[in-house]
């Protein structure tokens, strides 16, 4: 067990992997030389050589066609975006190419890549380089969404994602680059698609992922106090995302919040809840809650973004209107 | 080139043509579900071009695909099965004639994205590149596609990293019912001026030509991993798709077509050279049995079960 | 009263528009002189000239961008996309520049456009060509989503989006485009935002939009014959989406029903149920249950599209789950 | 152009760098929330453009485009309040230096996407078109924006639709912590040709050259609309960002960016033509004390209110 950083926790999974399969290579801008603008890549230049570390010009579209061409060549490309944002410009051949290939094309191959990319606020980046874009990806069959909590999840995710057949986006988040945890010396195997107790609980259940995770957690410790036991899911993938785990959960609490730093409406907490109000009806005891951001593009000052982005005590509230 | 290897690419272009025009009259009888794009007229291109490429050797295609497939050297019954819908095609039904693609053959699939077909192509490129085996990459695409920005960042990569990525436009000077020169302030000689990326132009009409200079750009990016440009200046006789009737085009246009019609063409030059109408009678005649069996195969194959819908979406089972 | 098609009121729509605003112009794919690929914009050029109608380039970025800059300067662009499935292409153009410009210019100014996009199947045009992604821009603060249902809203709705001083999308859908129905003399004019009863009922409540609303009017039928009344909602607009109508409703019938062509995983639908399932969750007798299409790609082939499609089959199926 | 007219000249172009002198402190106090990207030594271009330029014309800007702002002639209070995030800042305190803008100046905003602007701007262009009062439109982006494709889709429709629109690329060798030069395989001269576009190359640093070659296109912009490329070659001399310390850099590269100094330049010119000393001191005290009010009353000027987050999403109040 060692404490390492999220960003260093990516790092070091890109480097293992490129170690232990030499068709995975790295394509994104400045990620070279630079390392990368987060600089989860830092080094990889100089370990595995250019033929391995694409640096690509400002072409978002390309640099994600590109990994799609390269996958059904049989290579095992890992693509950065440098913000999530930039997605925008890669929406076709994420939707239209890499989550088709295999369906449309009855199953004859499938597109082995990876897509990275920060989403999120906290950096004060402003509406176009803070957004969280999840939702999209998760509505498009064929295409996998992990968004790793913790340094740990971080490395052991972005692993799974590199070994999975399928297109995986792997959504990190900004905030979270700095956060401090423990990295197991054999770092776990996560299968895709399972959520993790991050809390047991008997009370109510609050579903989160990425950063909504850490808050959750704060109030959980927050309604603790109270006497209140709060069990805390990190869904960690939210295409596939662990409905069974979820719908365990409710059975045992009966109260169901739902949170992540995306726009709520629409967002990802959306699905969540909607199924539960389907297959978990009959355990519901009060009404599903969710807490995102509000229904406006992310602001860019300090004071406006701190109250844009979710935190423990709208949780807290959220918390106390389902079980009252 | 050979008598017999001259004779070889008009039997692969007879098989395009007859295949196409039995598609059409499928169409008509309302069996072809789905939009369909005929490249009658546009034989000679993917012909010449893949008469260059291995089967290791990938291409990809827009949604005018079915010569590129036919080219690359699909199976006919599969091919047709495909575009019917039906379960024993090469895609199981599932993508019809805008998504066939055969990835045993090279083919990573027609795409009904125009310009789509540029970066997944330069990205099969770089693979080549990486797994150092010689190997090429070509995409196909029409002249309308030059106006999709794709177009110009592909280009500006696949020079920057040296791929051998072979750039085949099919200039036949419509965008679906516009003529391209109402969309194009630009061409592709003066693209690859830009971007200092060899450049050659043929009339796409000309098997031998195509293949000429297929052959050669190709035998120097298998050496040397560099792109190169192929624009081949050819016709479409058919609408944009079938049930489109042309009326935005001029009747003298459509009368000139024949002429250049790049079957009759190479019949032409097969005569000259010395073949009798009787060998080309025998090609046909093998042609057309072929043509017949895979539809008829294909027709009689299954469509594929409601419950076929959710497979495939991922690889491994869902958890 | 006369009897009109969709894709004919929508012409008229467009045709009215120009005449009454000459700020108003129209830019696509080959919608000139082709008239466009439904024949939305038929006889446009002729009457209008080619200073308000463009034919542009296959271009869909720049096409919406192009309607950005113009609306920004004064003008009311009604821009085409072929098939909703290349919005992929315009994403960032929408999502980073149109929707966010009012707001994160301090409301200095707004973005006056109209996009047009067909979704839906129908037509055996495939994965590439049938999908329906109003979910994602639905998810996109700053941007409002409509989505006709038939002949006189097609008019209706049409006309307010241009109106509205804010980027609206108009998702038409290609199935109806040759439905026929009744077109007032003077048109409704509707406000962007609320619903339609479409059929009252006091048993079950299906709330539907575009053409699933002809699937649940149909599937009301069906209930009728049996001594069930549902009420049938078409919601018109999905962003903003009106929720105190479908509350309304739900307080009366307990019992809820959300129905869309696109797929149902991540959809527009998992919104509407998520909310009920929050601020309805009260008047609630019976799970919430969804009917969209599957979690795969559109299939061409027309048996396995028809099986793809939701129809009036699986929504009497869902009312029945909902009311057992 | 008159002595008292390249004063003027002189006197934006320090208008800038001391705002973003200041702007590089405050940020070093921690008082700037987000990305500040400066454009010290690339202050010609703007204003050389600019004075070209009416209030009636429209521009738009990338992520580096304080320059860009202040020389259409925003306030420069609303200017330091809208990067300080502060209720006053000409878009309420909600943009940030990355998306300023001045609708009533003309200025149609900053962008934190690269090549954004270029449509925007070539929508505007369209707008003036169809307006008929000889305005025009004034994009500006940087060489690593080349690379993307919409960057080419524009040139393309600017060019078929004649539109009056002045490309101006401030061609400063760098995209981020990379050389442009392994970015792109082309340049904007031979784009300018690919597409048959007026294409002007400037010293970016030199803003008479840079004021002279503007006026020179927009005029004849005004007269006949058609879209010209105007490329400044010009000088980062600051990190990406602020923050960023260029470790990436050659200390030659950085050391030889002093004499290339665009205001040097134009205070050499200016004494060369007879200005003194004192004139210059007195321009340079007027400009401090301009930026030194407009600081300080940002710095005083309140936060948005938090409710304040919600308004302006939509015009009208939400249904
Ligand atoms: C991104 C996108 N935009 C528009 C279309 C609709 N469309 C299909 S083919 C076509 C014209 C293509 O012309 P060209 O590339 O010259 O090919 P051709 O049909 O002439 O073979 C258009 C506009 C599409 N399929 N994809
Ligand atoms: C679409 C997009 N991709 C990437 C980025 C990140 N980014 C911001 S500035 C920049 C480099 C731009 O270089 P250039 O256009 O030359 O402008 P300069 O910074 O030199 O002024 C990059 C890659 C972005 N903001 N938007
Ligand atoms: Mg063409
Ligand atoms: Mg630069």
């Amino acid at each position: 067990m060692a404490e390492t950083r999220y960003i260093k926790a990516v790092n070091q999974a890109l480097k293992d992997a490129m170690r232990d399969d030499p068709t995975v290579f790295l394509i994104g801008e400045d990620i070279g030389a630079a390392g990368g603008s987060f600089k989860a890549t830092r080094d990889l230049l100089d370990l595995y050589g250019p033929e391995r570390v694409y640096d690509a010009p400002i072409a978002e579209a390309a640099i994600t066609g590109i990994a799609v061409g390269a996958a059904l060549t049989g290579m095992k490309p890992v693509a950065e975006i440098m913000f999530m944002d930039f997605i925008t410009l890669s929406m076709d051949m994420l939707v239209n190419q890499a989550a088709k290939a295999r369906s449309m094309f009855g199953g004859q191959g499938s597109v082995p890549m990876v897509l990275r990319t920060p989403h999120g606020g906290g950096l004060n980046a402003g509406p176009q380089h803070s957004q969280c874009l999840e939702a999209w990806l998760a509505h498009v069959p064929g295409l996998k969404v992990v968004v790793p909590s913790n340094p740990a999840d971080a490395y052991s995710l972005l692993r799974a994602a590199i070994d999975d057949p399928d297109p995986v986006i792997v959504v990190e988040n900004k905030a979270l680059y700095a956060m401090k945890g423990e990295m197991p010396d054999t770092p776990e195997r996560i299968e895709i698609g399972k959520a993790r107790i991050a809390r047991p609980g008997r009370d109510a259940t609050v579903v989160a992922y990425g950063a909504a995770v850490g808050m959750a957690e704060a109030a959980a410790e927050v309604m603790a106090a109270e006497g209140v036991e709060v069990e805390v899911i990190d869904l960690r993938s939210v295409q596939p995302w662990d409905e069974a785990c979820v719908l365990e959960s409710l059975s045992r609490t009966h109260n169901l919040v739902v949170v992540h730093e995306a726009v709520e409406a629409f967002g990802v907490g959306a699905e969540i809840a909607a199924r539960m109000a389907d297959i978990g009806f009959d355990e519901l005891d009060g009404p599903i809650v969710r807490v995102g951001a509000p229904f406006a593009p992310s602001p860019f000052g300090k004071t406006l973004e701190e109250a844009y982005r979710p935190n423990a005590d709208r949780i807290v509230a959220a918390l106390r209107r389902t079980l009252a | 080139m050979t008598p017999k290897e001259r004779a070889e690419l008009y039997r692969r272009m007879l098989t395009i043509r007859r295949a196409e025009e039995r598609l059409q009259k499928l169409f008509a009888d309302g069996l072809v579900p789905g939009f369909l794009h005929l490249s009658i007229g546009q034989e000679a291109v993917p012909v010449g071009v893949s008469s260059a490429l291995t089967e290791a050797d990938t291409v990809s295609s827009n949604h005018r695909g079915h010569g590129h497939t036919l080219a690359k050297g699909v199976d006919l019954t599969g091919f047709f099965a495909e575009i019917l819908g039906k379960a024993t095609g090469l895609c199981r039904g599932r993508g019809g004639s805008m998504h066939v693609a055969d990835l045993s053959k090279g083919m990573l699939g027609a795409n009904g994205i125009v310009a789509a077909g540029l970066p997944i192509t330069t990205g099969s490129a770089l693979a080549h590149r990486m797994q150092g085996k010689g190997n090429i990459a070509v995409v196909y695409f029409g002249d309308g596609a030059l106006a999709e920005g794709l177009v110009h960042e592909c280009l500006n990569i696949a020079k920057l990293w040296s791929l051998p990525i072979l750039f085949v436009c099919e200039n036949n000077g419509w965008s679906e019912f516009s003529p391209t020169e109402r969309q194009l302030a630009t061409s592709l000689d003066r693209l690859g001026k830009a971007y200092g990326i060899t450049y050659r132009e043929v009339d796409g009409n000309v098997v031998e030509e195509v293949a000429r200079a297929a052959g050669k750009l190709v035998a120097g990016m298998r050496k040397a991993p560099a792109p190169a440009i192929l624009e081949c200046r050819t016709t479409r006789v058919r609408g944009h798709f079938e049930g489109d009737r042309q009326d935005y085009r001029d009747s003298d246009e459509i009368a000139a077509l024949d002429a250049r019609d790049p079957i009759r063409l190479c019949a032409e030059a097969l005569m000259a050279a010395g073949l009798d109408d009787a060998a080309l009678a025998a090609i046909a005649a093998e042609v057309e049995a072929k043509i017949e069996a895979a539809t008829e195969a294909a027709l009689a194959a299954p469509l594929p079960e409601a419950g076929d819908i959710l497979a495939d979406v991922y690889t491994r089972a869902e958890v």
